[in-house]
Parts: C-alpha cells; structure tokens; sequence
C-alpha cells in the first residue's frame, strides 16, 4: 500500500546531506514551507545550496535556515523581499554566496531538470550582465543564451491539501514555486493543510500528481 | 510649464491599454495604472505569481494572505480570473503572450535599453525578479517614468550607464513630461506638457529628441 | 467588453491562408476538434501543414481534411491509429510528406514554441534512426540531440467548458494535447460543449488560461 | 520442455513490479500485466495520453469515450488518480519519475540495445509514438517479447537488425522461456521453464548467454 503521509516534520526532512540542494518553495512567505524548513534547520544540516524565489522573510523558515549558517549558497531570483534582514547580515558578512538567476529563467530551469531536458536557449539574460559567461546562439536573428537544469537532493514544498498517495492541490497564489520544485528534486517533501482519504480530490483537479512527492506531513 | 502627478503619469499611460488587453504592470508607480483604467474597457491584468485577472486590493476584511501579487502586497481577483504555477506564469511572460509590459526604469536608452534592475550600490544585495523575462517576453514593453532623478539627471539617455535588463526593448516612455516613442529614426516626442517646448525637453534629456509633426499637449485631467 | 465566442464554426477558422501550419489536438479521435477541422476544410485551404499525434481516424477531422487533399505534410508520431485509411491512401499515393516525431519531442517542441524556448537538448532520438542529422552534445557523459520549437498558425483545440475570455476545462482524458497546442499557435479555436457565465469556472480549475485562447465555438 | 503461454509471461513480468511503483506498460503484451499483481501491491499505472492511475477495462455500461489508454482502448481511472495534458505526461516519462517501463519489442542486442518502432515494412508508414520517450526516460526499463519470432528466429541478438528505439536501455528480459539480464558482463540467465538448459535456450538466442549461478525455474501458474 502506497502511504506518503509521516507523522513528524523530522521524519519529513530526514536524510538530508551536508552540501545538499535544497529547493525552498514559496513567493515571499506566501506557499514557504516554513515547519520544514525549520525542521531541517534542526537536522542541524549545513553547507546548503539553497534554490528559492527570495531569500527569506522574518526569522524563520529559509531566514531562520540563514541566520543559522546552514546555508553556503543562494541561487535565488530576489533576495532582498519582506523583512530580509537574515540574508542582509551574512550577505555583508560574506557568509553567503549569492547566485542571481531572472525569475522565469529559475524556474525554467527546475523545469529542465524535472522534464529531462539537458538544457534550453532562452533570450531572457542576453546582452546583460547576467548573460556574461553563457554560451550565446543566435536563432533567427536575435540572441539566445544557453542555460542548464536545476535539480535538487530535496524539495520543500507546501500545499492546501494531499491524499496518501501524494496527489495535490493549492490556495490561491500560495500554488506559485511549489509545482515546478516538487518536480525537480530526487526528494519531495511537502507539508500540506489536511490529508484527505484517497478518491477525495477530483482528478481533474489534482495539480501535482503524487508520482512527484515523496513525503507528506500535515502542519 | 507643470509636470505631471504620479497618479496623473498612471492614469496617461492607462488610456493607451486597449480593451482586452493581457497586461503585467510592474513593481511600484506601473501599478498604479490600474486604477485609471477607462470604465468600458476589459483589461486582464497577469502576476508573474500565477495570477490572471488580479483585480483591486482587497477591502479591510477580505484580505486573504494567499492572494498576493508581485509586489508582494495583498490582492483580490476577478471573476473570469485563474490561478497557476509560476513555471506557466512566465511561460505567458517569455512566450510572447503578454500584450503589453509597463514598467518602471531607472534609464532607457535611444535605441529602447532597458536598465531598471540594479544601480550596483554596494550596499545591498543585488535583485533582478521577473524583470529580464518582462523585458524580452512582453509584445510590447512601455516604460513609466520621471524624466530625471531627483538630482535632475536624464533617464533617458544615449547608452544606459546602469546595467541593461534587455537591450532595445521599449517602445514607449511615459514619463511627467512627456509621451515618447523609441523608433528606428530614434527617440520622437508624441506629447508634451503644457507650456514646455522641445528646447526645454531636450535639456533635460540626454537622447536626441525629435517632435512628431502631429505632437500634441498632454490633456491630463486633475486625477 | 471580452467577448471570445463566435457563433458559427466558419467564423472560428476565418483567415487560414494557404500553407499554414495548423495544430490539430486529440489523441486518436479523443480530444479531436472534429467539427473544427470539417469547417477549415470547408473553406478551401490548402497546402497545409498538420501537426498532430495521429494522421486521422475515419472519414472526419484530420482524417477528411488529408481525403481532400489539403494537407501537404504531417508532423506526428503514430499516423497509422485506428481507421486510418484516409492517411494511408494519401501517403501510398505520395501526396502527403510524413515528418515523424517521438510523442514527447512533438509536445515539448510546441511547449517551446508557446515559452520563447529557442531550442533544447533531450536525449530522445539519440542515437537512433530519428535522431540523424541532429545537432547533438554530451551532457554529463550522455548523448542529447537538439530539438527546435514548433509554433502553429493556428491551433484547433476541443475543451469541454469555456467561459467568455477563453478560460477552458477539460474532460478526462481528452484534455492530452489540446494545453499545449492551445499554446502554440498565433490563433487558437476551440469548440467546446458548452460556454458559461464569467466566474463559473473556478479559477483553480481553470486548466488553459483565456491568455491562450482567441476564438470559441459551441459544437 | 514447454513455453510458457503469453499469459503466464504478463504473470512473471507482474511478480517483479514492487509495491507502490509508478509503472507504464506498452501496447500489446505488456498491457496484459495489469491482470497479475499480486493483490496486496498497490501499482500506480500511468499512460502517455494524460493518466495516472489507470485502472482496469470498464465494465459494460460504465464506457467512457474520453476515457482512453495509450492503445486507445477504452480503460477507467482509480481512486488517487489524476488526469493531466500530454506535456505533463511526457516530462514524467522522460525525466526519469516511471519507476518502470514494460514494453513489447522486435529485437534486444547483449548490450540492451533495444529495437521495437519499426521493421521497415515498405507497406506502411512508419509510426514511433512514445515508444522511445519510455525507453531513454524511465528509471527501468524490462522488456516482454516472445523468445523467437514465428519463423524461429531470436530477437535477443548480438546487435539489433531493426533500428533502434534507444541504446543501452534494456535491463531485463521476460520471454516464453527465461528471464534474462543485460548486464556489463552480457545477458544472464536468472530463471528457465521445466525442461530447459543453457545449450537449448543459447540455439535460439544470438546473443552470448551466461547462468547465473542461482538461477531457477520459473514457476508459472495456469493462469
């Protein structure tokens, strides 16, 4: 029988490897999955390649996971969001490499990684300061620049409800990150509002198909 | 000769969104735009957040703290509207889907580079969102901005000095000013506010400006 | 106002000049805009282009608009589906150039053709027959192939609800290739079952966002 | 020495498919493995046109058109399942999320080679569906094919004859007389029918064959 459902947060994070990716779902705080984030700052992990849209808002969370010192990298398309005061104390303090990658291109590149795609030329980047260093192709007449996959050891996501199976559904706005992340990584975890008995949640509805998720906590 | 408001640069640039538009209005004054939006027009307004038709912020009572949009400020959404991922959000943005982007800027440049994602202060990590991808994405990309700093340098100039988000992308500049388009013959004058002539605009711009034969005064009502 | 519903199936294919390339949903008969496709013949178009995962089933669809001789090449993956006579004369005759494609090539090659994906490496078809005189590359020590993107003229989609901005759900498995086509093409048509009131459609639901879709018909 | 019937192939194939795995089966043969899992093993069946969870053929009365397999045959869904569009479809099969790919095949060389889109028949258009998506993105990929073809020729061959779905993919074979691997050191033995030995199975098999030192009958019921 498939059952994706664990009791504990540890249990939903355990495993996880010193100098492991690690892909933070969320938009600001809203879809963040901050219990397992938290959980993971416990593990007492460290030397994280962190992939997320900023990088952390308040203390907890992935700003919690920062301020901690677990995190050696960021790969993030806007640090600076809601209260970053976390990432601005090791930013300046050289604690923290910063890896700036535009928004779509994040997240097409977790794409790539889930979708087997080996890599994807894309205008977005080309003839700026962020295209310096990539390989450049043009392709009827304007200018392409090559990018790669993202995947990640583990993602962290967060969603409204799950079934055992892993099947998933969203709130609103909160869908943003989570999607493309539970895709991209060898290991999804997912902390979610409710589990509902297997058969609850219409297929026609279901967003992440549970073939994605690994690990389902309620929080 | 007076400048436009803020909110009078927001609602100028919101009489040229047609109706049925898709648009991405960006971070800080291109939001405000929404406001402005003529009464009898249907514009469907797209957050790189997986959002389409967001509408109004939401009434004292009825925030949700899910319904956010690329500002990270609370929002509502119109029926007609759909949630999605972001990977679909900006597959909208980079495929072309979008009708319009309007943006703010730090510089555009004569021939329509863009620089509005860093002043490389060294004081602050730097942050590039969903910028690039509306830059090269949009089918047209509109700027709304002052036309000088505060200290009175010129945004629009002959080559930007601040890092591009997209080379010649704009098409159009919204600024309190004036209204001016970017073309192949360079940076043409559309519209002036009362009382400024094309001398006086060209002080305080550093691109060769021209004046369209049919330019006319910025008719801006007291918004 | 929005208003995306036509009234009549000749105002949903208005405009298809000769030569078009014209995306045609379905998987066999399943999801197939049949009526779509009956009217686009109808309007005496010809030297099409057709991309689609089969090459026609029976007499309708796809498979009339190859009878009457108007498509001049196929993109597909698996012509010969049930009933597929209508193909099979027209290629035994050599009136109709096949061009084959691995299933998941042709719907990746629309995807990026909807995302501004300029080209990408995959590892399918290296190595193989179909995979020669592709561009090819190591990635990580295995063969990938570049794949270019495919962009429609017009793609011929079936949904089973819209509402008037175009917002589309589906039904079971007839949704297959018809989100990714709806994508692709600089026009899209859809007929669907029924259209409803703006705001019927949950907008969690919402499976193709209005922004894809020009034209709908009710069939 | 007796063969085992093709329904006792899809029964062996199926004792091999573990508990919770997400598994697509071929056209044909394999498709027929649904039948046997053992019944306290939970399979998530997925299929290339938008499903996953497929469950059984439906019963009279309960047919659905829009509810097709990848053979399109008429098929239902379980409880847990979803349905999505054919890009979805495809990134879980190419990037690596089937644990399994079952499928038919014309041919396997000893290095797992594997060839089953096309013979070439001058008679008919070639067709290739997501036969050689399964076969370079699945985690695992067996294959079910007769040992021979009707005239007796083997389809486990030092190269393939036919063109290939993909290289190097095949890890095991399920035929009417054994179960074989491909390993780095060639195709091994692991399971024969009553009657059977190395000499018998090598004269209807090109390629190289090795005994696995425990190996075993296979023990088919009759089913």
């Amino acid at each position: 029988m498939i059952n994706k459902v664990v009791k504990t947060l540890a249990e939903a994070v355990a495993g996880v490897r010193d100098g492991a990716t690690v892909l933070c779902s969320g938009f600001g705080a809203v879809g963040e999955p901050v219990e397992l984030l938290n959980a993971l700052r416990e593990t007492g992990v460290r030397d994280l390649v962190c992939v997320a849209n900023n990088a952390g808002t308040g203390d907890e969370g992935l700003a919690g996971l920062i301020a901690a010192g677990r995190v050696r990298k960021i790969i993030c398309s806007f640090p600076r969001t809601t209260d970053p005061h976390c990432f601005e104390a090791a930013y300046k303090a050289g604690k923290i490499e910063l890896e700036l990658v535009p928004q779509g291109t994040l997240s097409e590149r977790m794409r790539a990684g889930a979708a087997g795609v080996g890599g994807f030329f894309i205008k977005t980047s080309a003839g700026t300061k962020l295209g310096l260093g990539k390989e450049t192709r043009e392709i009827d007449g304007e200018l392409y620049v090559l990018e790669t996959p993202i995947r990640g050891d583990i993602a962290l996501c967060r969603a409204d409800r799950a079934d055992r199976w892993g099947n998933l559904t969203y709130r609103k706005s909160a869908r943003n990150f989570n999607p493309v992340m539970a895709m991209a990584a060898a290991l999804t975890a997912v902390q979610v509002r409710e589990v509902v008995e297997l058969g609850k949640i219409d297929p026609e509805g279901v967003v992440t198909p549970g073939i994605f998720v690994d690990r389902v906590v309620v929080t | 000769m007076k400048p436009l408001t803020r909110r009078q640069m927001a609602w100028r640039a919101a009489q040229d969104i047609q109706d049925g538009a898709y648009v991405n209005l960006g971070i800080g004054l291109p939001t405000m735009v929404s406001d402005f939006i003529p009464g009898d027009r249907e514009i469907v307004f797209h957050s790189e957040n997986g959002i389409l038709g967001m509408g109004p912020a939401p009434k004292p009572g009825e925030e949700d703290k899910d319904l956010i949009n690329a500002g990270k400020g609370l929002t509502t959404i119109v029926p007609g509207g759909a949630f999605f991922h972001h990977n679909d959000a900006f597959l909208m943005i980079r495929g072309g889907h979008l009708d319009l982007a309007l943006l703010g800027a730090f510089e555009v440049s004569e021939t329509g580079d863009l620089a509005n994602w860093t002043t490389e202060d060294p004081n602050f990590a730097p942050g590039v969102g969903g910028a690039m991808d509306l830059a090269v994405g949009a089918r047209e990309v509109r700027v709304l901005v002052e036309h000088t700093t505060k200290e009175g340098k010129p945004r629009i100039r002959k080559r930007c000095g601040y890092p591009l988000t997209a080379p010649r992308c704009v098409k159009r500049i919204y600024t309190n000013l004036a209204v001016l388009d970017v073309t192949r013959d360079g940076v043409v004058v559309r519209e002036m506010v009362e009382g400024l002539d094309l001398t006086g605009l060209q002080k305080v711009t550093e691109a060769k400006l021209t004046l369209a034969n049919d330019w006319k005064k910025i008719e801006a009502p007291a918004v």
